[in-house]
């Protein structure tokens, strides 16, 4: 155990999987001789060359058709957003080809790619390069969608990405890369597809997951001094949803609120809530909450910005509106 | 190049197409659907082309796929299966006239975004180079798809770092109903590969041997010396752009299909075998008849195969 | 009231829209000389000329640019997307400039540009060419997403889109173009934001548009010789939701089925559900049911592609569990 | 050109290099946030393009914009406001420096997506022609954004209908830490204009008068015959790529930067106008401590200025 960085926990996983298996390679804008614009491939360059730690011109859509067509002919890529931010840029090659070439071709290829990046509204980057975008990506059949939330995770869940054979998204916090956490030594890995209950509880659930897992649980610990036992599961995995856990908390609770940066409409949060319903219609005490990032372009002031997000205050209040406080 | 080999490609394209010939007609009898492109008029390039390759090598193309799908080797009968959405198709009937694939033979597929699969080419060489392996790799598109921005990112690329990719654009002067001078600014399309230093040339497209040659000498060059090249084949489409579309819609006239189809180079590369006194106008109608046969076969194989089971909807998303 | 095509009624909208204000433009591929793809446009170009109806290179995510920027300096363009699949190539003009312009500059500029379309699978035109793509568009803040699914409605609905001053994005069905219906004479308009109850009923409300509503109706009838009195609403417009329309249908019957054509996964029909429930958790007596297209990329063999979408059969399943039978 | 115009160019330069020197200074005081990329070295560029200009041209820019907007006439004590996101600002704070705005100038905008405002360009211009008005339409952009798709999309359709756009490629050899070998097949990146049969040419950036000249002649052409035009303005880049990154990363030595710096393009033409007896050092002292003023003056108007209230963040979104 060692407590280690977010993104070190990230560079961890890249290296060990790079040493275990040649077929994969590193490709994005800057990830090599800059280390990384947010220093998550730092010294993979040195270690694995140029060959494998791969520069690219500024070209989303055509090197993540590349990494495709790479995966075509047995390799393993991954590709890096810069910031998730751009790969809307990407999104044909990832819509119209990698997930449906397998499909398409009866099952003679695959495509294993993982196209990984930070995610999420960062520090008053403003409209274009603030904003959580999971959501288009999860609505995407074929495609699986991870967000960890801490350094642990971080790492276990990369390294099963990686391993795994279909075109995976994950999304990085952008602000949460120099965050801590205690990181297992070595090889392990998170299996894809499991929440996680990160705070015990009995009197209402938090769903949430990257950034807002944080928010989460510190509004978690301010609920318990008012006597509200909050139970906080981080979703980890936005697609597929892992319902055994999260059915399994609000059967106990009765109450759920979801906390989810990115806008409300179409939303992950919808997907869920609706599926926990149908699921355990009866199991519900109040409507399922959800807080969201307001349906806005992100504002450049600090306050404005902060305003635009999920805050703490707002969490509260939807613990409170579903326990009828 | 042997007489004998000559003979095979005119049975090539001889067999592309009857093939298609007759898709007309299995489209007409609603037992091909979707969007059918047909390839006539264009088949010098593709079999001129791949007849180049080793079997080795890869090939991909956009959904005007049949001929290179069956230059490069694939059973008609597979084909022919995959149009009529049957279980013994190439895809089990899943891809369709616009998605063939037939990996074992190293055809990559059919794909329907217009420029969409010029990047996987690029990234199915570049996995070439990154396993030090010597194939080539083939990327079949139209001229439309060199207004689209992946071409131009992907043409970046292939030449930064030197890719063996051979860029392939079958100029057949339209996409859909429209002239290339109205959607290229520069009419001489072999030009853009000026914006990336890349080695070019313009070929005739109706002259399966040019074709032949020229990607010849291309290849051996790119097997030499890995990097990437653009090759412009000026053609003609002698049918309408898919089914659904008139051979002449008010975008172009009749008297101008006709004139091209004086050029048609089965025909072209017929009378050349008989200059060469490699064949006679017998052999050329056992060829033909033969490739019938061969088209009727693939047919019966087709409409007798089964449908894929309800259950192939759910299979093949996930490796 | 003429009996019209649906292809026909949009075509009259282009046109008197055209004439009515010279700052309209048409623009995409194969718009004019050829009519349009799917003859939306015919005779356009005649009567406009090439100025107004414009055939541009195969470069969605191009000349939508160019159609913002040109709505910039005041005007306003109608940029038809040769089918709403290449949009996923103009994601990024359509998300970060024509839909953040106006926020970023602090309300200086406006956007008035309609994207439009066919969208919806079709005719086994397989995995790229057939998916319903309106849940991505929905979720991007800012956006408005219409989809009618009647003659009268394209028309209204049409002109509505065109005379208001945001991006707005106008789903035809491709499979409705040679559907027929009558159309009001001469210039009316249908607000955007409003649904319609297009069939009323007492005992459960089944929520759909575009291609779906026919299926909704059919279905209806098949339900009424059943003694199963079901109303069914057309959306019309995706976003934003008319939920006051929505809420009286569901207050009435209590039961609610969502027929949606698109993939589950965050799809509309989440969103719709999951508001409802918030509206009126008590209202329901049963779970929303949700039939939606499967989770796969469009098969090209007709047998498999009928079995991946929503069937009447599939929807009357699930008006009989939301009424227990 | 005259004397004083000669000196307004200066003049210019100056104010916006001392503009961007405090805004450094606000960026670690925190009053400024999010990304701040510095134009600093690159001046010439900006100045002596738009002062080509009528007031009624329109000016697009990326991310990299405080020179452009200043050069095209935009209130320091506004522009600074919004950097420091005050109700004030230009936008309202709502943009930031990435995203400064100034319509009544005809400045629209600042964009941050690499290559995506290209295409936008492009459409201000079609929407001039379309209203037959004889403006013309700057467009600046890095080097970085030359193997963008959206960037090739713009240049066909530009030229191919024939816009009144010059889109001028500030080349400073680098994107973030990449160096333009790295991220281009070609090295002449005017080039690229080869494949859409563009006029293009190359200018030394750091030479305001050079530029001028140049965008003098083809803005004067382009008005006499609307058509794009491809301009490489060769040019470096003194600071960091944003505040967050350091002035030399091991991407390139101090030592080349240093040399770079010898052609201080505020320098060279400080030079050249004292050659040409047009100033000495006291004159240009002078406009110095004056702009300084000037910069003192919107760093008080900005830090005073109120900040938007609350419900700024939901107006906006529609019109
Ligand atoms: C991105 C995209 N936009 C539009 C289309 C619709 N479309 C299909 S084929 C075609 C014309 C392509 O012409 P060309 O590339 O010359 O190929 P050809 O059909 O002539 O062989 C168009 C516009 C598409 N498939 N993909
Ligand atoms: C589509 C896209 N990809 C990546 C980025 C991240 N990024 C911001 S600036 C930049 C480098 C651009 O370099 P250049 O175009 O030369 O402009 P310069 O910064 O040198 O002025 C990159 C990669 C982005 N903003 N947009
Ligand atoms: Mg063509
Ligand atoms: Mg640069």
């Amino acid at each position: 155990m060692a407590e280690l960085l977010y993104r070190e926990a990230l560079n961890q996983a890249l290296r060990e999987e790079m040493r275990r298996d040649p077929r994969i390679f590193l490709m994005g804008e800057e990830v090599g001789f800059y280390n990384g614009a947010f220093k998550v491939s730092k010294g993979l360059l040195d270690e694995f060359g140029a060959r494998r730690v791969i520069d690219t011109p500024i070209t989303e859509g055509g090197f993540t058709g590349v990494g495709i067509g790479a995966a075509m002919v047995g390799l393993r890529p991954i590709i890096e957003m810069m910031t998730f931010n751009f790969a809307i840029l990407a999104l044909d090659q990832i819509v119209n080809n990698a997930v449906k070439v397998r499909y398409m071709s009866g099952g003679q290829l695959a495509v294993p790619i993982v196209i990984r990046g930070p995610g999420g509204p960062s520090r008053q980057l403003a409209a274009q390069h603030s904003q959580s975008l999971e959501s288009l990506f999860c609505h995407i059949a074929g495609l699986s969608v991870v967000a960890p939330a801490t350094p642990r995770d971080a790492k276990g869940l990369l390294k099963s990405a990686i391993r795994q054979n279909n075109p995976i998204i994950f999304i990085e916090g952008q602000e949460l890369y120099s965050t801590k956490g205690d990181v297992p030594d070595g090889d392990y890995t998170i299996p894809i597809g499991r929440a996680e209950v990160k705070r015990e509880g009995a009197d209402v659930t938090i769903i949430a997951w990257s950034k807002m897992l944080l928010l989460a649980l510190r509004v978690a610990d301010d609920l318990a001094k008012d006597g509200v036992n909050a139970e906080v599961v981080d979703l980890r995995t936005l697609k597929p949803v892992d319902y055994d856990t999260l059915l399994g908390s609000v059967r106990k609770t009765g109450r759920a609120v979801i906390v989810e940066e990115g806008w409300k409409f179409c939303g992950v949060g919808a997907q869920i809530a609706t599926d926990l319903y149908h699921r355990a219609f009866d199991a519900f005490d109040a409507p399922v909450e959800r807080v969201t990032g307001y349906d806005v372009p992100m504002p450049y002031a600090k306050h404005l910005e902060q305003l635009a997000l999920p805050t703490a205050e707002r969490v509260i209040e939807a613990v409170k509106k579903t326990l009828y406080r | 190049m042997s007489p004998a080999e000559r003979l095979e490609l005119y049975r090539q394209m001889v067999l592309i197409r009857r093939f298609e010939e007759k898709c007309a007609e299995m489209y007409a009898l609603a037992k091909i659907g979707g969007f059918c492109h047909l390839y006539i008029g264009e088949e010098a390039v593709a079999v001129g082309a791949i007849s180049v390759l080793r079997p080795d090598d890869y090939v991909l193309s956009a959904y005007r796929d049949h001929g290179h799908c069956l230059a490069k080797g694939s059973d008609p009968k597979r084909v022919m299966a995959e149009l009529f959405g049957k279980q013994t198709g190439l895809c089990k009937g899943k891809g369709g006239s616009m998605h063939l694939y037939d990996v074992e033979r190293r055809f990559m597929g059919g794909y329907a975004i217009v420029g969409g699969h010029i990047a996987l080419a690029a990234g199915v060489a570049f996995g070439l180079t990154y396993q030090q392996q010597d194939q080539v790799v083939l990327c079949f598109f139209g001229e439309g798809a060199v207004p689209t921005g992946v071409f131009h990112e992907a043409m970046n690329i292939a030449a930064l770092w030197k890719l063996p990719v051979l860029f392939v654009c079958e100029n057949n002067r339209y996409g859909m109903g429209t002239p290339v001078e109205r959607a290229s600014a520069i009419y001489d399309i072999a030009q853009t590969a000026l914006a990336y230093d890349m080695g070019h040339s313009t070929v005739d497209g109706m002259d399966v041997l040019a074709v032949h040659e020229a990607v010849g000498r291309i290849v051996t060059d790119m097997r030499r010396t890995p990097r990437p090249y653009f090759l412009e084949a000026r053609t003609y489409r002698f049918m309408g752009h898919s089914m659904s579309d008139p051979a002449h819609g008010h975008y172009r006239t009749k008297a101008e299909i006709d004139e091209h189809k004086k050029r048609d180079p089965i025909l072209l590369f017929g009378q050349r075998l008989i200059e060469l006194g490699e064949a006679n106008a017998d052999r050329l109608r056992t060829i033909d008849a033969q490739m019938q046969q061969v088209v009727q076969g693939a047919i019966d194989f087709a409409d007798t195969s089964p449908p894929a089971p309800p259950e192939e909807l759910f299979t093949d998303v996930l490796a």
